[in-house]
């Protein structure tokens, strides 16, 4: 294992250290182990968090217009209860504070653990799970979906609506609306690497990809071989329009999950835009770049939300984060 | 089992879980994100220090502060499972300073309906509680025949390394390895696997083996 | 080779077609080649270029506060100069024209041959030579120093300085003043895979890094053990430092070249920000993230840039690019 | 030699560069990035297309043309020199229909000028130059000892040939390979080798054995 870190069970620290650095405008809380931009009064605070590893998500999406506060747990390891705890208490305006949660068992259990020790101090807290990547089938066999890209649209949007005063109750409701609306299919080309065992989370043959993979390395719906970029746009975009037929305007993401060049998800958007234009929808939004990552793997994957006038109006609300921002 | 006991068991279990940290993040490679054995570390060893630093006097208190050091390291599934089954072992022990078999047995039955009811999942599923499971009942089945406790505790722990073993043939429902579907199947489950080596820790400790 | 392109000979093309797609407030030219926003009238226009499989340098700039062209060669290869010409008359408004050229024979060349032609057509033309990678020393006896991470140094603070109305000779100034106190060190911990060719550009083993990379695979000062963030961050700026002293109000960029996870960024940030307060130096600026790749190599450069209050003021000033956006 | 040798020069020399395309680009792997054979290759298919195309009707607008298509399409250090010194070539020949000895000898000496020039290296450095330089005396020798045209063109070709090989101990001072210092030493010059192809090529239309 090569990695630019100083050792492997300290990389979590490191990191926090060297993001207060870049980021002074942003409050880390090095002991309670969260990011956050301090609470504003009678705004409804907007928590995320789950491991580290996908950077820039969680982190790097508080400020204006986004998240109050960010929890990153140890690398692909959900966060514990006493930090959802603390940066809870630290972002509450006097509204509520919102849980913004990825359907993983570790997250779901510890941030609900965090909602009820915080309801016991009297704060109230509702939760959005995101539920988004449509690799997962037969989700009630399973520990149900799994939350990826669509994160990014539910933290930008819903960070909007605080911000323009939304209350509890419809943050929550604009949360899950857009889940609703939004599905990912990823795809790996090759593992990731987590430092503490430095090893591959997975094995792929040279030729090999993973098709429906999770940001953590979860196995997808089919192993297959390389292919062009258009089939592999095609693939995971049939499997998303199956599963919500995709019409009218969209907002769309090509993410990097960390190792593969930028150029390549140029490559990818090309198709993807042609896919959608042959399908009859309208691309009104998009991201290309690194959002939602998973370590050093390569691969992409690509998140679709079918857009409302009011949704789309909350995408284009200012935001000022380390990595997104537009408008102000 | 009185409250240096249980801190004895608490110990032994950071021990075999540290010593075994290896193959229970392989196990997890396998069929989760590969950090069981990393987060069980982190959680017990926190945990042991907390016990070092609290005065914790009796075998509950014992217990829910290593439920509450497990909750607040561990993170992962596994966190809040474990931390949840020993605050609700302890809690169920109340204050008694010398705990008997029978006791040993409602708080390892509190610990499985603590791990059922925030985990919802049952039995089968390739889970912890296909360990903790069959552990309980051949527990109980050991005091009802008349074990004493260092008997029933070894029964306990042999029927968890069982019941870890008849995982592998399991299809997981629950946690990350049920996205692996018909592919989780020929894996022991990492949970199940943690949970045998806990029960044997606290059959070495009743034996009087481990201090 | 595993990536995520149609065909290895098209891969600049579909790249160009999903950066018009995903961008549509710029202008694509596929025929000839750039990524323009078209000329503001009276504004120094500012071209710059370079091989493909950099991104987001340069298309990635192209924006208000930036550049007004870029001219994406083939991967890893100059552009050509026709490509260059037709760039530099689109985005001429008629106060002459500025080339950033990276310091690399075939990009001079080419860039030299574009601008007697556009001389010719009685356009001016200055060129701002970028050379700012200590890696290489004794260049008398090599090509030069090569142009890296100090790019974007200059194209933002040019681009500033464009904008608020610098004439040509102005503009070249603060282009070459910024050059002039940028310095930049990369290291590779893998290699990249050029598309065309399918293989690692070169060989590094198992546990070696190269320490001074340049941004195509080009060899560095040597090669090393893989060894902490701390260790490889401090080889850096000492040799920044011997070359520049580092002293008072600095700006850094921790850039990473394409297949390094963003943790790992924040892990050697933090370990840069240790290094430069222990040397007495205070970082005003930063930048952390992919700026300027290398394709898929896992590594990371770093540039330091000693700043004055005039150049701070260029860097603050309004920017909206693809890849670096803030104060509009 | 006539407009038409000249066609068939281009085109052979396309042919050579396509053919060992992978070894050029092996080389420049070797000490630079690993794409003058890419480059080249489409460079040369680019200008023979541009040939097809153009109404070239001497050998010196067949000259120019390539020397403008090579500048257009082949990027990289060498599209800029190759193409120079082909325009040069061309531009040294004037408006004449067939090229003697002598004419073809100034072509060759004009491109090494417009190389040397733009590219301000000298021989010995690991350039093109080190195979072109002893190639255009060759042929001028051979020239001089009365060797007509097609001799002289075998004699520069031969020439490259072993410049080429004689810049393997050489250490780069200009272009990519200079950044590898000392590590620059035992690998032969792809441009060095580029060169010699094209002055093979041109030895085997002289010699009336391509079209
Ligand atoms: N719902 C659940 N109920 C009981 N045990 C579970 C459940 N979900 C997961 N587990 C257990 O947790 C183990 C994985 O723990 P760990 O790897 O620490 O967490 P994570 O899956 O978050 O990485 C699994 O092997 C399984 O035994
Ligand atoms: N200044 C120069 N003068 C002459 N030839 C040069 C010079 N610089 C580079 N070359 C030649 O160019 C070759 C490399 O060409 P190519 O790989 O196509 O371009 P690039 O180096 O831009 O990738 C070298 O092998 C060398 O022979
Ligand atoms: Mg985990
Ligand atoms: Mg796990
Ligand atoms: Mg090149
Ligand atoms: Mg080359």
């Amino acid at each position: 294992m090569k990695k630019l870190i100083n050792a492997p069970d300290g990389v979590l620290t490191d990191a926090l250290i060297g993001f207060a650095a870049a980021y002074p405008d942003l409050t880390v809380n090095l002991e309670d182990r969260y990011i956050s931009r301090g609470p504003t009064a009678g705004k409804v605070g907007l928590v995320s968090g789950g491991g580290s590893g996908h950077e820039p998500l969680h982190g790097g999406f508080v400020g204006y217009g986004m998240l109050d506060a960010a929890c990153p747990g140890e690398i692909f390891t959900s966060p514990v209860p006493d930090q959802l705890l603390a940066a809870t208490n630290a972002v509450d305006g006097g509204n509520g504070v919102l849980h913004i949660v990825k359907n993983y068992t570790g997250d779901v259990l510890n941030f609900q653990m965090a909602a009820e020790l915080a309801g016991d101090d009297g704060t109230p807290v509702e939760t959005v799970l995101v539920n988004d990547d449509v690799a997962v089938e037969n989700s009630t066999y399973t520990a149900g979906r799994r939350g990826t890209g669509g994160t990014v649209f539910v933290e930008k949007i819903v960070g909007a609506a605080a911000e323009r005063g939304a209350d509890l109750a419809a943050a929550a409701a604009v949360g899950r609306e857009v889940n609703e609306r939004s599905r990912s299919f990823g795809v790996a080309l090759s593992a990731n690497v987590i430092p503490a065992t430095g090893k591959p989370g997975f094995e792929l043959g040279d030729t090999e990809i993973e098709l429906g993979v999770g940001i953590h390395g979860e196995p997808g719906r089919q192993r297959g071989p390389i292919t062009t970029a258009r089939e592999i746009a095609g693939f995971a975009l049939d499997a998303i329009h199956a599963d919500m037929p995709l019409s009218g305007d969209v907002m769309v993401m090509v993410n990097g999950l960390g190792g593969t060049p930028l150029i390549e998800l140029y490559v990818v958007y090309a198709a993807v835009a042609e896919w959608l234009e042959g399908h009859g929808a309208t691309i009104t939004r998009n991201l290309v770049g690194n959002y939602i990552t998973s370590l050093e793997m390569a691969g992409c994957s690509i998140t679709v939300a079918r857009m409302t006038p009011d949704l789309t109006e909350l995408w284009d609300f200012p935001v000022q984060t380390p990595a997104l921002r537009w408008g102000r | 089992m009185d409250t240096g006991d249980f801190r004895a068991w608490v110990r032994e279990s950071s021990r075999l879980i540290t010593e075994q940290a290896g193959e229970l993040t392989e196990l997890d490679a396998a069929i989760g994100d590969g950090d069981h054995g990393i987060n069980l570390r982190r959680g017990f060893q926190a945990a042991v220090e907390m016990l070092d630093d609290a005065e914790a006097n009796t075998p509950g208190t014992v217990l829910t502060t290593v439920g509450r050091g497990l909750i607040s390291k561990t993170g992962g599934a596994s966190g809040p499972l474990y931390g949840t089954a020993f605050r609700q072992a302890g809690k169920s022990l109340g204050d008694v300073t010398d705990v008997d078999a029978a006791r040993l047995g409602g708080a390892l039955e509190a610990a499985f309906n603590g791990i059922q009811q925030l985990g919802a999942a049952r039995e089968g599923d390739k889970t912890i509680l296909d360990a903790l499971g069959p552990a309980v009942t051949a527990y109980q089945v050991a005091v009802e025949k008349g074990g004493d406790l260092a008997a029933a505790t070894r029964a306990a722990a042999e029927a968890a390394d069982r019941g870890r073993h008849e995982t592998g043939p399991m299809l997981a429902r629950k946690g990350r390895a049920s996205y692996l579907g018909e592919r989780s199947i020929g894996h022991e489950d990492p949970g199940a696997t943690s949970t045998a080596l806990i029960l044997n820790a606290l059959a070495t400790v009743a034996a009087g083996e481990a201090s």
